[in-house]
């Protein structure tokens, strides 16, 4: 028997690729060599804030039911991220946070997050954690109707939310366009872009949370992170098009190459 | 005539406790959500216990004693509750997420990078007649311009003629999100008829 | 307030009432429009029809209550032509709740009075089994290892069906319905990537479109549209129910839908002509 | 050596690249193993089932034993009761979910529950493609012109007025959603690896929490 599994050498070859590439892109992140683009949704955020505290209501960010643990951890880590900084322009600006919790493993991290953020702006006696990041609950829709259930009693401003999100998507998405809080929208699970994309003001589409959360972060690995994959990217539109063109005139060298 | 049987009308008491909430908040909503949570809680642990004695306890009984480690690293996942030795959970979660991460991201490179790439690269762009052709070269713009969009790092590649690429992709993209609400709103009606269906027909049995 | 404000912002109350009447109609009494199959559902039905007599289906149940509604129907018309056609199943569940809907299609199908099937003989229910893609790739390597009993706690050893089932090479295709993106992918990475089995998805219609990329590089040999693709394997299995009555439903919320898209995007053209006139 | 933080990161490690080992060699040692660890995974998989009922046992068993004004204490009573009597009744009669009294309870109460929660989705979506389907702008036009052609091909009576209708929805499904998919399909598959990969590596540690 074979030592390598025949038709995957290359799959294999591509992951150990990764490997080098985030360590190269990571070092590079660390010396300031790699820049993300501004993402147009992110100006948005400081614009909610703002909006709050102007109307003297609370401004929500909800970051998703996703755990560390399930396949959507990288997006629950972008919403942590996005969640540190909107803590720290709520302190900053004097708004009141509200972030409903929903998976316990992510609770604590989330906690420690908004704490630093407000250390951070000297106003920690501002923080009620209970009142401000509460369990609600782990099971879906009893999450959900416990996050709408809130909205509909304190009327927030402003919605963010970006994470791994379900089909409490929509629920959420019109509950606070209906109270008329102005929303920031984002997720990488496909099935539930359509409906920020229809009912947020701004909406951030698949990936873009995770330059999101990185760019807001300023963490060097982060930002290297997302140099490896567009080197990726790269290589998978270069292989389209070469293959493509190729194949059109009946040559079809690169995917037979990659079904090695 | 109406349904005599006491679990008819219980379930739909909370079919349409459930569905007043899309009208207004009210109390007998509340009631009907704390139910949820509690039951489904106890769905949950009913499950996990069951589950337990399958793949665990059963594995002891018919002396695979090594499976005595598998209690005690599934205890410790409890440890996290505890102010003192909380970090002991973090042995059990290391195991599941390395199992979980070990086995995504080993068929994900293959189905989701490998496989997609090979499809678009083995497209022929022209073929399959006029309609074929105009088929196959959407497809290849779509992917590829989608892809373009999705770069974060190379400023140059978003700016001047080369930005209308990213430009492409968003608004092919937002097409198919089109589709996908279309698409959403008869799956969100075709799972609600079910309970109208049941409300006439198990309940008030008019059909 | 002139008329086109107050239909840019008809209260929700109306909107509501109006989708709960546009629902009775039709279930008081329907229609029984004609029906147009796609292309998805015609590829899953005509996959389990070119299978050779007594071959092996693992069908995954993955989905509880929330996805009844819609997916329970489609499951229905699946298992009927899988008896019909005198094909063996092995269900199991990736989702907590699929034990509880396992019994709900069951007594819907009927296969011991229908198709004269045997428990055991030609359909075995392992049950739920926690961990989604770990809990398949542990069915597809070595079903024997992991699983010992069925549902109810029966020692599947000595059933004929699983004596004959050890794991991926004994199953002729794995077929899953499910509400979970995670399942959804999940089948696709253990059972095609993985073990190189063909795989048939069911799923909500608004996943679709997720895992339309699968279906087009034949990683899935069909899909299961949710409610419109359940409609379409009851009309191809000949076997109408829950699905096809909900067709007519379609036909008067979705119409009513499309007014009211209509009247919002009219009256919110109308007033910002008002506005700038 | 921090033994809390750095035996979790060796055993993450360790398990993935057995994992990953399974996957593309042909090892048997290597597919042995792995079928010990997914057999184990599966088992606490189980026991992690509880953690959000232990949770909620902490929560609501706080606010009931305050029971404080305003905060719906009796609501969480009940909560806890229903928690409890499943429980019960699964356990003690040792039939799990299968037994009598908890079908049927599952049937009258949580499976309308479940299924209405989930499905009462369809008002949102009305009222929703009522206030949002509008073109507003450019990018909002494009969203509607799809969602709008779809919903006609979706809805039996228009197809059977004119099949083009159906066509167009089946032809949107083509190209147009294949390609976009495809792309965020393979961006979000790379992102996916590489996060997998930073968190074999010790790179990226959110999961073990609080340091």
């Amino acid at each position: 028997m074979a030592i390598l599994t025949p038709g995957r050498i290359v799959p294999l070859l591509a992951l150990i690729l990764v490997w080098v590439a985030v360590y190269i892109a990571i070092n590079m992140g660390k010396e300031g060599k790699i820049k993300v683009r501004r993402i147009a949704g992110l100006d948005a955020i400081e614009e909610v804030v703002g909006r709050s505290v102007e109307m003297g209501r609370p401004v929500f960010d909800i970051i998703g039911m996703g755990t560390f643990t399930d396949s959507y951890a990288t997006q629950t880590v972008a919403g942590l991220s996005i969640l540190n900084y909107v803590a720290g322009l709520s302190a900053r600006l004097g708004a009141e946070l509200i972030a409903p919790q929903a998976k316990v493993d992510v609770m604590p991290v989330a906690i420690e997050l908004v704490r630093d953020a407000y250390n951070v702006e000297g106003k920690l006696d501002e923080l009620n954690v209970d009142e401000q990041l509460p369990y609600l609950s782990g099971t879906q829709f009893a999450w959900a109707s416990g996050i709408i259930g809130m909205a509909a009693r304190r009327r927030p401003a402003g919605n963010i939310m970006i994470g791994p999100f379900w089909a409490e998507s929509m629920m959420f998405a019109e509950t606070f366009d209906r109270i008329g809080a102005m929303q920031v929208g984002g997720t990488a699970r496909t099935y539930q872009i359509p409906f920020f994309a229809a009912l947020c003001d701004y909406c951030l589409i698949g990936e873009e949370i995770f330059a999101a959360g990185a760019y807001v972060s300023g963490d060097p690995a982060q930002i290297g992170t997302i140099a490896a994959q567009d080197w990726y990217k790269l290589a998978a539109i270069a292989l389209s098009i070469v293959g493509a063109l190729l194949s059109t005139v009946g040559v079809n060298i690169i995917a037979e190459l990659l079904s090695r | 005539m109406v349904s005599m049987d006491p679990s008819i009308w219980i379930a739909a008491f909370f079919t349409i406790a459930a569905t007043s909430y899309a009208f207004r908040d009210n109390v007998v909503f509340k009631f009907a959500e704390y139910t949820f949570i509690g039951v489904a809680a106890g769905h949950q642990i009913v499950m996990g216990i069951k589950n337990i004695r399958d793949y665990g306890w059963t594995k002891i009984m018919e002396g695979q004693i090594i499976y005595v480690l598998v209690f005690v690293l599934g205890i410790m996942l409890y440890a996290r509750f505890h102010r003192e030795y909380y970090w002991m959970y973090r042995f059990p979660i290391a195991f599941l997420v390395g199992n979980g991460v070990g086995i995504s991201i080993r068929a994900a490179i293959h189905s989701d990078f490998i496989v997609q790439v090979a499809q678009t690269a083995s497209t022929p762009l022209i073929g399959g007649g006029a309609m074929g052709t105009i088929n196959a070269i959407i497809t290849f713009v779509g992917a590829v311009t989608a892809i373009f969009h999705f770069i974060f790092t190379q400023e140059n590649l978003h700016e001047g003629t080369l930005g209308y690429i990213p430009k492409i992709g968003r608004w092919l993209m937002l097409l198919a999100f089109g589709a996908s609400f279309g698409n959403t709103i008869m799956s969100r009606f075709g799972m609600y008829q079910g309970r109208i269906i049941f409300l006439l027909r198990d309940w008030l049995q008019l059909v | 307030m002139s008329v086109w404000e107050k239909l840019t912002s008809l209260p929700r109350e109306v909107v509501m009432g109006l989708v709960i009447i546009a629902m009775l109609i039709p279930a008081l009494s329907p229609l029984g429009l004609p029906l147009m199959t796609g292309q998805m559902s015609q590829d899953w039905y005509d996959t389990i029809e070119a299978l050779p007599e007594g071959s092996v289906i693992l069908f995954d149940i993955g989905y509880g209550s929330g996805g009844y509604p819609s997916l329970g129907p489609g499951t229905i018309a699946a298992f009927h032509q899988i008896f019909e056609n005198d094909l063996k199943l092995v269900i199991m569940a990736t989702a907590l709740e699929g034990t509880l809907m396992y019994p709900l299609v069951m007594a819907a199908v009927q296969p011991e009075s229908n198709y004269g099937a045997v428990y055991g003989e030609d359909y075995v229910f392992i049950g739920y089994i926690a961990g989604t893609q770990t809990a398949m790739a542990g069915v597809l390597g070595d079903l024997h290892e992991l699983v010992t009993n069925d549902y109810q706690g029966n020692p599947i050893s000595g059933m004929p069906l699983m004596d004959n089932v050890g794991g991926a090479d004994d199953f002729a295709i794995v077929a899953y319905v499910t509400t979970s993106g995670d399942v959804a992918e999940g089948w696709v990475y253990q059972a095609y990537s993985q073990y190189n089995r063909d795989v048939l998805g069911g799923t909500l219609s608004m996943m679709t479109t997720s895992i339309k990329p699968y279906y087009d590089s034949g990683q899935l040999l069909g899909i299961m549209d949710g409610v419109k693709g359940a409609a379409d394997l009851e009309f191809l299995t000949g076997h109408p129910g829950d699905a096809i009555v909900s067709s007519d439903i379609l036909t008067f919320t979705q119409t009513l839908v499309l007014i009211f898209i209509a009247v919002g995007n009219i009256s919110w053209f109308m007033q910002k002509q008002e506005g700038s006139g | 050596m921090d033994y809390k933080r750095d035996i979790p990161l060796a055993i993450t490690f360790i398990v993935g690249v057995i994992a990953i080992g399974d996957y593309y060699t042909g090892i048997e040692a290597v597919t042995q193993t792995f079928n010990v660890i997914k057999n184990w995974g599966i088992v606490l998989q189980g026991f992690a089932l509880g953690l959000g009922a232990v949770n909620l046992f902490r929560v609501h068993g706080r606010r009931l034993s305050a029971r404080k004004e305003g905060t719906d204490w009796y609501f969480s009573g009940w909560l806890l009761l229903m928690l409890v009597v499943f429980i019960g009744l699964g356990l003690v009669t040792g039939e799990y979910e299968q037994g009598a009294t908890y079908s049927w309870l599952y049937n009258a109460i949580y499976l309308p529950l479940g299924s209405t929660m989930y499905s009462s989705l369809a008002f949102y979506m009305a009222y929703g493609a009522y206030k949002v389907l509008r073109a507003r702008n450019f990018d909002a036009a494009l969203l509607f012109i799809t969602a709008v052609l779809v919903i006609f091909g979706n809805t039996p009576i228009f197809p059977a007025i004119y099949p083009g209708f159906f066509h167009m929805r089946e032809w949107i499904f083509g190209p147009i959603v294949s390609g976009a998919y495809r792309g965020v399909r393979i961006g979000i598959g790379i992102g996916a690896v590489v996060l997998g990969i930073k968190t074999l590596i010790g790179m990226e540690t959110g999961y073990l929490g609080r340091r």
